[in-house]
């Protein structure tokens, strides 16, 4: 019975798969795509953003409640890897080699270089906060990876959770400010966008790195 | 059928090929792309919907697509990680 | 008409990588479609006007999951490798 | 005011995980701290509620349909206040539990980050903000369940953690749906603008079968035995009594404003076929249970059967109300009985380092005030006077039998004699007289005195809300969400 139910198995599941798709389908072609009165209230409202960028603005100032729990999410997920325990060998750095470290001298600043950009005109062109850290956090694994930078672990923890700290201040600061939770004061909205997404730049790249490396810093097994 | 739906209806495929791939494959590491091949596809169906008749593109689904995406690969870190702890203790 | 080939093509191959990515019984060539198929996903973007996502799926999506799974298979490999280990301590119950 | 307070319910927990993540050496202290605040920020809610009604809050003052809006009524007060109290002597217990182990270090700032995900998401009232709150709920749920470090949970958390993500990807695909067709996430304002159409009913049933596998209704319930039954113990109780409701609670608000009322009676009959499913399932399987902590799991699967039993009651005119009043107070009683039962049970395994049922009788003899506990609990889950699990399945009968369903009367009547076969199977084994002295059983490994007395606690109030429903049942009635 059981070898039965294994041999069935694909031909069930794809059965399956195949008519939800269909279902789906169905139901995104049937109807009529909505009259587009989200893009225009975004776009209207995108002035008093504080960010000429209409993604940014979304994911920092109109729904940025949902960005500040999706960081906390990454610190959620640091923590998750951490708590596993892996026991990874201590250094996992790649042999030294001529190319490789003259490779790094360029790419490193380079990097950090493209971070700082994307996370400056994300204010208004594609870009923005979660770009910058994932390419700082390439720079940082180069470094981790050649053996030539091994922070220690409180700065890793500060460097992970400086972003949500300093979104959370921010947003439970407003109220006193504007009376409005997460409600930037209109001429410094930019501003304050500016703060939290430098913040959250430096924190994604700590995170991505340190889930990378999946070790808990001072950690003192050998 | 427009590109818009096109590109819905590939979303939808992959979606139901990643399940696809999460029930029947047995190794963690197809499951867990399996799970993200499944995400892609709904990202996709919900950036379509930002591209109304002819008008600016809506940026709201692009958010949400850049928080789904952060998420996706929080919750793969994790997994591997998993996977790797099962792994010791066999 | 052109458009059209564009975009044809790119659903295709998106489909036909994921594909790839889930049956191939090489787990590196595995990851290996998965990283091309997270570049065309990011063509993708473009395509249907989210610059935005493209950037990030390119970083992360692609880039960074990859590189998660990589160094998650050669782990994998060391791990079984090893002969060496250590027993898992429980630490609470 | 409302402002501060609800802030208060997501700010606290989440600066509190923030400051445990940097300094793993504060611990309990800021954690005790940040529950007492949730559960201060729930009261003070109550107290705007009772003066002036339901409340909205338009975060960043963007208000629907551009920005995320909170909506605060009865329903959302009342399962605050869930959190809150089940949360404190959770919290306590896990002082001493965890104590200065190593585990201890990960649990302080995962728990909080659950707690914040549970108080936003009882908070919100938006599409895609719910499914960023279900992936921190879910995530730390899973992380959590790891925190044994054996094999077991591993690999039970390995299951909960597929079958999560496949449950948010299927909630976030019926979003998308609900977007592409509507093009708004506000769920006050979808509810003036959707009208039935394929789209409508099939994101529905999307979005229903994610909600149900997280919130393991039967047959749906494959995951949570395992993860419930091998995390740490006060991890099984947040878990138990708490996290699976998160998931409903989004399923009833979805029921409340996006169902539309031409819902064939075949879905909500099914829907309660699976509770009545569950309900025997469960039962029979916590019957069979070897182990405490396994029985205790199997139950909570038995009693989220109940929960979907509403969905028929529901339908049934003017006793809705009375079937959604029980069903409240349902999830609220289960939350601290079943809390206390996982408590009292993990203060059993780990005086005698295992928790496998027949012999249990020394142990239990030796820490009476978790087996008291436990009892008190049991009586709650039995739905016997006087505790909360009494009024809420009174108030769910009396529904059942005013609408004339036979059927759901007859399955809770079956339902809580199956629950005392369980129950008292644990107690007389526990009582039973040990006898001719057996083999002078292994040492005991104490028990912290505040883990003990943090079950009788919670236990204590699943009793006072039988005893005293009242101040509960007005509040719940604030704002009460009706069909439409």
């Amino acid at each position: 019975m059981p070898r039965l139910i294994e041999r069935c198995l694909p031909v069930l599941a794809g059965a399956g798969a195949i008519a939800l798709g269909a279902l789906i389908a169905a139901a995104l072609l049937r109807t009529p795509e909505n009259d587009g009165a989200m893009a225009r209230a975004a776009l209207e409202a995108l002035p008093d953003s504080g960010v000429g960028n209409p993604v940014t603005a979304v994911l920092l100032n109109f729904r940025a409640f949902d960005t500040l729990l999706e960081v906390a999410v990454l610190l959620l997920t640091l923590v998750a890897v951490w708590a596993l325990d892996l026991r990874l060998p201590r250094t996992e750095a790649l042999p030294a080699s001529p190319v490789f470290s003259s490779l790094l001298r360029i790419s490193g600043p380079l990097l950090v270089v493209i971070a700082g950009y994307l996370l400056w005109v994300g204010a208004s062109e594609p870009g923005g906060a979660f770009q910058a850290g994932a390419v700082l956090a390439g720079g940082c694994l180069l470094l981790r990876l050649a053996g030539r930078w091994n922070p220690g672990a409180g700065f890793v923890r500060w460097a992970a959770s400086v972003g949500l700290l300093v979104f959370l201040l921010t947003a439970i600061a407003m109220p006193a400010l504007t009376g409005g939770l997460l409600q930037y004061p209109h001429a410094s909205a930019g501003m304050w966008i500016l703060l939290i997404e430098t913040a959250a730049t430096v924190s994604i790249a700590a995170i991505l790195t340190a889930l990378f490396v999946a070790r808990e810093p001072g950690e003192t097994r050998p | 059928m427009t590109v818009t739906d096109f590109y819905a209806l590939v979303g939808v495929a992959l979606f139901v090929m990643g399940l696809s791939a999460l029930i029947l494959r047995k190794r963690d590491l197809q499951r867990i792309l399996g799970l993200n091949i499944m995400g892609t596809g709904v990202f996709m169906v919900l950036v379509t919907s930002a591209l109304g008749q002819g008008q600016p593109a809506d940026p709201v689904p692009h958010a949400m697509v850049l928080t789904g995406i952060v998420v996706a690969v929080s919750a793969t870190a994790f997994a591997l990680a998993l996977s790797l702890a099962r792994e010791r203790h066999k | 008409m052109i458009e059209w080939w564009v975009d044809g093509l790119l659903g295709v191959m998106m489909l036909w990588l994921a594909w790839q990515a889930l049956s191939a019984a090489d787990l590196l060539r595995a990851v290996a479609m998965f990283v091309t198929f997270g570049l065309l996903v990011a063509i993708a973007w473009i395509r249907l006007g989210a610059p935005d996502v493209a950037i990030a799926e390119a970083a992360i999506g692609a880039g960074l999951t990859g590189a998660l799974l990589l160094i998650t298979i050669r782990r994998m490999d060391d791990q079984r490798g090893s002969g060496t280990q250590e027993k898992p301590r429980a630490k609470a119950d | 005011m409302t402002l501060w307070w609800s802030t208060l319910c997501v700010a606290a927990p989440l600066l509190a995980a923030v400051l445990l993540f940097i300094r793993p050496k504060w611990m309990a202290g800021i954690a005790l701290v940040a529950v007492t605040l949730v559960l201060v920020g729930a009261l003070g809610l109550a107290s705007v509620l009772h003066d002036s009604g339901p409340q909205f809050i338009a975060i960043g003052g963007w208000g629907a349909p551009l920005g995320i809006g909170w909506r605060i009524d009865g329903l959302t007060v009342t399962m605050l206040l869930m959190a809150g109290i089940v949360g404190w002597p959770v919290t306590l217990y896990a002082h001493g539990y965890f104590g200065g182990a190593a585990a201890g270090r990960h649990f302080w700032p995962l728990w909080m980050l659950l707690l914040t995900a549970l108080c936003s998401l009882f908070l919100s009232n938006d599409l895609f903000n719910w499914y960023v709150t279900l992936e921190l709920l879910g995530l730390s749920a899973v992380a959590l369940v790891t925190l044994s470090g054996k094999k077991a949970a591993l690999d039970a958390a390995q299951r909960y953690l597929y079958t999560g993500l496949v449950g948010s990807l299927f909630y976030l695909m019926g979003v998308a749906l609900i977007y592409n067709d509507y093009g708004v996430l506000d769920l006050a304002v979808l509810r003036e603008v959707t009208e039935p159409s394929l789209a409508l009913w099939v994101a529905l049933g999307l979005m229903a079968f994610g909600l149900l596998v997280k919130s393991a209704l039967f047959p749906l319930h494959f995951w949570l035995p395992a993860a419930h039954g091998s995390a740490p113990a006060p991890v099984s109780a947040i878990l138990s009594a708490l996290v699976v409701k998160g998931a409903f609670y989004i399923l009833l608000r979805l029921w409340f404003d996006l169902v539309p009322a031409t819902l064939p009676d075949a879905v909500s009959l099914i829907l309660g076929g699976l509770g009545a499913g569950a309900i025997i399932w469960g039962s029979l399987q916590a019957i069979r249970a070897t182990r405490l902590k396994m029985l205790v799991a199997y139950s909570t699967v038995a009693q989220l059967g109940y929960l979907a039993l509403f969905f028929p009651l529901s339908e049934s005119g003017q006793w809705g109300d009375a079937a959604l009043t029980g069903l409240v107070y349902f999830m609220f009683a289960h939350g601290c009985a079943k809390g206390a039962m996982f408590l009292a049970a993990g203060n059993l395994q780990r005086a005698a380092g295992h928790d496998d049922l027949v012999s249990l009788a020394p142990t239990a003899q030796a820490l009476p005030v978790s087996m008291f506990a436990f009892a008190i609990g049991g009586v709650s889950i039995m739905g016997l006077p006087p505790s909360g699990g009494f009024i809420a399945k009174w108030s769910l009968l009396n529904a059942a039998i005013g609408s004339g369903g036979w059927i759901w009367v007859a399955v809770m009547i079956a339902g809580g004699l199956l629950s005392a076969g369980y129950i008292f199977r644990v107690l007389s084994l526990s009582f039973s007289e040990s006898g001719d002295e057996p083999e002078p059983g292994p040492e005991l490994v104490p028990v912290a005195k505040s883990s003990e007395w943090a079950s009788l606690l919670l236990a204590s109030i699943a009793l006072l809300l039988g005893l005293n429903a009242l101040p509960m049942l007005d509040l719940l009635s604030i704002g009460l969400p009706r069909a439409g």
